[in-house]
C-alpha cells in the first residue's frame, strides 16, 4: 500500500498529449482531428510535431466526428479531441450512428469533464457523459485516475479496436500508481484490499477515496478500494465479488449520480447479489463556476463525502 | 466528354431495370422509399456502371473509389444498383427492411449486419459529407489517387453539419472529393421552399467555397460528363447540383413529395410497372399476377 | 381489474396530434416548431389548423430546440416534435443548455421511441433516450403507456412549468386505461394488485406485462403491476412500497438497459432496499430492420421475456 | 443617422471605463477571456448605453428589446456593461467566476443562478442564433414591435447551427431581427483563417438570404449608425459583421489570438490600465499598488 501516495500533480490531459506524440511516432497513420481547443487538450504538442495529420474542423463538434469516422474508412487511426460536454452532448447523434453503429474505431478522447474543469460553469461542466456514452452499443468508456493511467490508457487505445470514450481532466492532480500499476481495459483495479465495505471510484475520485480510506482505516475500518477505470465493459466480477466479500458499496465520481459508474455497479448488483449502495456523485445538479476544489467539495463529491457515505452504508449493512 | 450513344442507351435500361426493381423491392418489404430512389435510378447506373473505379468481387479494393450515401433513406435504389452490379444477389432485393435480412431500411455496412459497398451507416441525415471529406483527406495523406464521392438529398441541406462539412472541405483544399446533391425539390412535409427554401443554392455553394456546377441528374450522358467535368477541377472541392425528378418513370410519382416515404401498394405497383417496360435483364422476383394469363382452351 | 383489457388499438402519437389541436385552440399562446416530419409526428394536424402557429425549421433539430426555447423566451408556449433519436441524441447540448441548464419550458414530444419503429432500423430506433433525458437536472420524462394516457399527459404538460420530454410511439396499440385512470407526473400508478412480485413498465411495455400478468395469475403467482410513466422524477415511494410489500421487481422497457427505468429503478433500491431485479430491457445492442412485433421478441422485450424474468427473479427471491 | 459627437466621446469614455473594468475583474477572477470582450466595449457601450430599449430596473419589461449573447465567453463585458448600465451592482463585478456567485463563466439568467439582464444560458457555442430567431418568431406572432439583437463570435460561425438558424430566419423573413458578428478574425487556437477560413463571409449570409452591412465595430459612432441603418431593412433578417480587434484598447494583446482566453496577471493588467485612461466612472475596486504612492517627508 505504499506505493499510493502522491509523488507529484500533473494533469491527465498531459499524459493524453505527450502520448498522443509517442503514438504519433510509432504509428504514422495516427492522425488527429481538432476543434479549436488545441491547448486546452493538449493536441497541440501532436499538431506541433505532425502538423500535417493534425486535422482542424474548427469549432464544429458534429463535423469533428464524422471527420474522424472518414479517417478511420480510409485507413487511418483517429483521434478526436474536445471538451467533455462537446465531444460526447454536442455530437451525441454523429458518436452513435456513424462511430458506435458503424463500429468504427474512432478513439474520442474528451479534457475538461466533470465538476472540476471549474471556473467555465455549468456550460462547460461534462457531469453526463459516462451515461451518454455508456448507454451505446459497442461503446467502450474508460477514466484514468491519474496522469499515468492516461498515458496506458492512451497507448492501449491503439491495439483496441472498438470505438472508444476516454474521460480525463483539465487540472493538476496527484499521480498515485506507478509504471507497473496494470491498466486493461475492462478489468478493474483493486488498490487496497479491505473487508468492511468496498469504493468503487473512478478518475479523480480514485484519489479521494485514497484519502477517504486512510481516515477511515485510523477507526479501524477495513476498506477495500477499486479503481473502476473503465465504467463500460464494466468488471462484472469485480463487483459482485466486493459485494460478497464486503457486504457494502460506496460508488464515487465525478458525474451525475443518475446512469454514471454507481448507476452501472448498481444495476449489476441487482440482478446478481442485492446490496446496501450509497453514492458519491452530483446530485441531479447542474454546476457552477469556481475552483475546482471547492466544487468538489459544495457538489459532494470529495473525500469527506466518501467517508459520510462509507459510514452511512456501513450502518445499513446487515 | 459525353459517353456515345450506345453506352447511353445501355445505361438506360439498366435505370429502366432499377427502376422496376424498385417497385417490387417496395411492394414486398411494403415500407420504404419511393420517390427518391426512383428520381436518383439514372445517377446510381451511371455511377456505378461507369463512373466508380470499383470491383464487386473486391468491395474492399484498395484503389477503388469510394462512394457514400449520406442520405441514408435512398438506399433502395443504392441496393437495386449493387444487386445489379453485383455485389449482393439479386435475389436478396426481397428482404429489403426484413428481420434478419441485411438489407437495413437504412444502410449498414457489411462488417456491421449489412451489405458490402456500403463504407459506413447512414440515415440520420447531415453526416455523410463530413465522413467524405474525412476519408478524403485521409487518402490525400497517403497519397492516394482513390476520389470520393458523397451523395445528400436536397432537403438533408437543412442539417447545420453539411455546411460545417462544407467549410473543412474547402479549408483544406480537398478536391479529390466529388458531392453530389439530389437537387428534387422535395422532402418529406412538402416541396423544399415550402419546408426551408434553399435558394440561391449554387451561391450557397461557391460562397462556402466550393466549384459548383448543375446538371440534368435524370440525362445519363449529361450527368456523366458533368462528373468528368468535375473530376478535371482542382484546388476546391466540387458539387454537383443534378436536378432530378422525385418519382421520375412512374407518372403518378413524379415530382410529388408525397411519394417521398410511401411504398407502393399492388395496384400502384402495377400500373408503375406498365410504364417501365421490361429489360434484357429481366425482374428479380415475377408476381402471381404478372404471369400470361392463360389462354382459354389451351388448358389441356 | 376488468378495465384492463384493450378496447381498440389507436397509436400514442395521434394521442399527442389530436391534444395539441385542442390545446391549440384553448390556448393561443401554443405553437409547435416542426421538422420536416410533420405526418409522422402528427404535428400535421396542428399545422393545419393553425398555420401561423406552426413553424418550420427544416431538417435541423439543433435550430428546432432553440427555436422553440427563444420562442419560450418570447412568452410562447412551445412544444418541438421530431422521432425520439432525433429530439434527444441530434440535439443533446442543445436541449441541455438551452432547455435544461435554462429551466425554459419547452416540451419536448418524440414519436417512434423504441424498437418497435422497426422497418426504419436501427438509426431511427430511439433506445438510448431515456437514458440521456434523465441524466439532465432539471428535465421530466415521461412516456405513455396509451393513446388515452398521451393525451392526459400532453394536456398535463400545459400547467407543468418545466423542461419536458415525452416519448411516444408510432405504431397502433391497445388502448386500455380510461378516461378515469389518474396520470399525475411523478405518481406512479399501479395497474394490477399482487404481493409475490411487482413488475415496473413504461410506455408499450405496460400492455406486454399486463399480457403477462395474465399468463403468470395462471400459476398462482401474485403479480403487482406498476406503470411508472414518469421515469423522471421517478416515484421513488412506489419502489421503495413495491420491494418491501412484494420482494422482487421485474422492469420492462422498450430502452437499452444500463441507464433506463430499470437502471433508474435499481439506483433508488441500492440506497433504500437492496432487492432481486430483471431487467426487461434491449441487452445493449443496436436494432434493426422488421415488425414491431416481431422484434419486440427477438430483443426480448415482449410479454414472454417479462414472464421469464418473472419467474427469474421469484427463484432469486429469498 | 451617426450619432453627435458628444454622444460619441460620452460612449468612448463609457467604453474605456468598461475596458478598464475587465482588466480589474480579471485580474481579481484570475480566469477568463480577455481578448473578445475588450475588443467588444464599443459594441456593448453603444448597444446598451444608445441603442437597445431597455429599462435596467425592469429588465423584464414587456416592450424591452431582446439581446442574446450566443459567443457566451464573451460575458466579462455584459457584466461589465450590465454593472454600469445599473443592472447589477458594479460592486459584483469582483465576483466574476467565482463559486456562490451570479457572475458565472458563462452567461446564465437570473431565475437560475445568473444575472438579470440575460434570457437564457449560453457557453456552448452556435446556439444563440436559433434562440433569437425563435424569439422574434414569437415576438412578431404576438405582433410585437420588440427588436430582437445577437451577438455571434467569428469563430463561432463554424458551428452548423448558425446557418441552420440562419436559413430558417430567412425563410421565415424575420425582420425584428438583427445579428452582430464580432469580426475580429481569431479564434482560439490561431487567427480563424488558420483554424477555419470563413470568407468570403458577406457572400455566405447574403447566399443563406440575409442583409449583410459591414462596418468598423471599434467606432462607435459607425457602429451606431450601421444598426440605424439596418433598422429600415426589410423583407430579410440583416447581419452586420463588425470588424473588431481582439484585446483593442490594450496594446500588447491587440489583434493577438492567445489573449483569447486568458486574464491579465498582476503586472500585465498595471500595463493596461496605464494605457486605458482613467474615466469620470471611476472604477468599481483600487487595488494597493494603485494607491496613491506617499511622497516621502508627507507622512506625519
Ligand atoms: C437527422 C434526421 N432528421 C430527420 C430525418 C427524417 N427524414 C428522413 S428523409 C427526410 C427528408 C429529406 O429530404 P431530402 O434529403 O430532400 O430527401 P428526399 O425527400 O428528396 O428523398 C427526413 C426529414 C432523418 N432521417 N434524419
Ligand atoms: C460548442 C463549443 N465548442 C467549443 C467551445 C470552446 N470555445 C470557446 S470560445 C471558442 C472560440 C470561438 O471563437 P470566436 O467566436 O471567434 O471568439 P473569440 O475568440 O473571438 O473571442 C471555442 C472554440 C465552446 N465554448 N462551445
Ligand atoms: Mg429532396
Ligand atoms: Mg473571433
Amino acid at each position: 500500500m505504499t506505493k499510493l501516495h502522491s509523488r507529484e500533480l500533473k494533469a491527465t490531459r498531459l499524459g493524453f498529449g505527450e502520448m498522443l506524440v509517442e503514438l504519433g511516432k510509432e504509428n504514422p497513420d495516427v492522425v488527429v482531428v481538432g476543434g479549436d481547443v488545441t491547448g486546452s487538450v493538449r493536441t497541440d504538442l501532436f499538431a506541433k510535431e505532425f502538423p500535417d495529420r493534425f486535422i482542424s474542423v474548427g469549432v464544429a463538434e458534429q463535423d469533428m466526428m464524422c471527420t474522424a469516422a472518414g479517417l478511420a474508412v480510409a485507413g487511418k487511426i483517429p483521434f478526436a479531441s474536445t471538451y467533455g460536454e462537446f465531444a460526447t452532448g454536442r455530437p451525441f447523434d454523429q458518436v452513435r450512428q456513424s462511430i458506435a453503429y458503424s463500429r468504427v474505431p474512432v478513439k474520442i478522447c474528451a479534457s475538461h469533464c466533470g465538476i472540476t474543469v471549474g471556473p467555465d460553469g455549468a456550460t462547460h461542466q461534462s457531469l453526463e457523459d459516462i451515461a451518454t456514452m455508456t448507454t451505446l452499443p459497442h461503446m467502450t468508456v474508460a477514466t484514468p485516475c491519474d496522469y499515468l493511467e492516461t498515458r496506458k490508457m492512451i497507448r492501449a487505445t491503439l491495439t483496441w479496436n472498438h470505438p472508444i470514450y476516454i474521460r480525463f481532466f483539465r487540472d493538476n492532480t496527484p499521480v498515485f500508481t506507478d509504471e507497473s500499476t496494470p491498466m486493461i481495459f475492462g478489468k478493474a483495479n483493486t488498490l487496497i484490499q479491505g473487508n468492511d465495505v468496498t469504493v468503487i471510484a473512478c478518475g479523480l475520485q480514485v484519489w479521494e477515496a485514497i484519502l477517504a480510506e486512510e481516515e477511515l482505516s485510523k477507526d479501524g475500518i477495513s476498506v477495500r478500494l477499486v479503481n473502476m477505470h473503465t465504467i463500460k465493459p464494466i468488471d462484472r466480477d469485480a463487483i459482485v465479488k466486493a459485494a460478497k466479500e464486503t457486504g457494502a458499496i460506496v460508488t464515487a465520481e465525478d458525474h451525475q449520480r443518475h446512469g454514471g459508474l454507481g448507476g452501472a455497479v448498481a444495476e449489476v448488483l441487482a440482478e446478481t447479489l442485492p446490496t446496501p449502495m450509497e453514492f458519491v456523485a452530483v446530485n441531479d445538479t447542474f454546476g457552477e463556476s469556481g475552483g475546482g476544489a471547492e466544487l468538489m467539495k459544495k457538489y459532494g463529491i470529495a473525500k469527506d463525502d466518501i467517508v459520510r457515505a462509507v459510514r452511512k452504508v456501513l450502518r445499513r449493512k446487515k | 466528354m459525353k459517353p456515345d450513344l450506345d453506352t447511353i442507351l445501355e445505361l438506360s435500361e439498366m435505370a429502366r431495370q432499377i427502376r422496376r426493381d424498385l417497385m417490387k423491392m417496395l411492394l414486398i418489404s411494403k415500407s420504404g422509399h419511393s420517390g427518391g430512389p426512383l428520381g436518383l435510378a439514372d445517377v446510381f447506373t451511371s455511377l456505378y456502371f461507369h463512373i466508380l473505379k470499383i470491383d464487386p468481387k473486391r468491395p474492399a479494393m484498395p484503389e477503388r473509389d469510394y462512394f457514400f450515401l449520406s442520405a441514408g433513406h435512398l438506399c433502395p435504389v443504392w441496393y437495386a444498383t449493387l444487386a445489379r452490379r453485383g455485389y449482393i444477389p439479386i435475389d436478396e432485393l426481397k428482404t429489403l427492411r426484413k428481420i434478419n435480412g441485411r438489407l437495413q431500411g437504412h444502410p449498414a455496412p457489411a462488417y456491421t449486419h449489412g451489405v458490402p459497398g456500403v463504407e459506413i451507416a447512414s440515415g440520420a441525415l447531415g453526416q455523410g459529407l463530413s465522413i467524405a471529406v474525412g476519408c478524403a483527406i485521409g487518402l490525400r495523406l497517403d497519397k492516394k489517387p482513390n476520389r470520393v464521392f458523397c451523395l445528400m438529398g436536397d432537403g438533408e441541406l437543412d442539417e447545420g453539419q453539411i455546411w460545417e462539412a462544407a467549410m473543412t472541405a474547402a479549408h483544406h483544399r480537398v478536391d479529390n472529393l466529388i458531392g453530389i446533391v439530389d437537387r428534387n425539390y422535395c422532402q418529406i412535409d412538402n416541396r423544399t421552399d415550402k419546408v426551408m427554401e434553399l435558394e440561391p443554392l449554387p451561391e450557397k455553394w461557391a460562397s462556402f467555397g466550393w466549384h459548383v456546377l448543375e446538371c440534368d441528374g435524370n440525362d445519363i450522358g449529361q450527368f456523366i460528363s458533368t462528373v468528368e467535368q468535375a473530376k478535371a477541377l482542382r484546388a476546391k472541392p466540387t458539387v454537383i447540383i443534378a436536378k432530378t425528378f422525385m418519382g421520375k418513370g412512374v407518372s403518378f410519382m413524379e415530382d410529388n413529395y408525397k411519394w417521398h416515404g410511401n411504398p407502393p401498394n399492388e395496384e400502384q405497383a402495377k400500373q408503375a410497372l406498365s410504364e417501365l417496360a421490361p429489360t434484357k435483364y429481366g425482374d428479380f422476383v415475377e408476381f402471381e399476377w404478372e404471369k400470361a394469363p392463360v389462354e382459354a382452351g389451351v388448358r389441356s
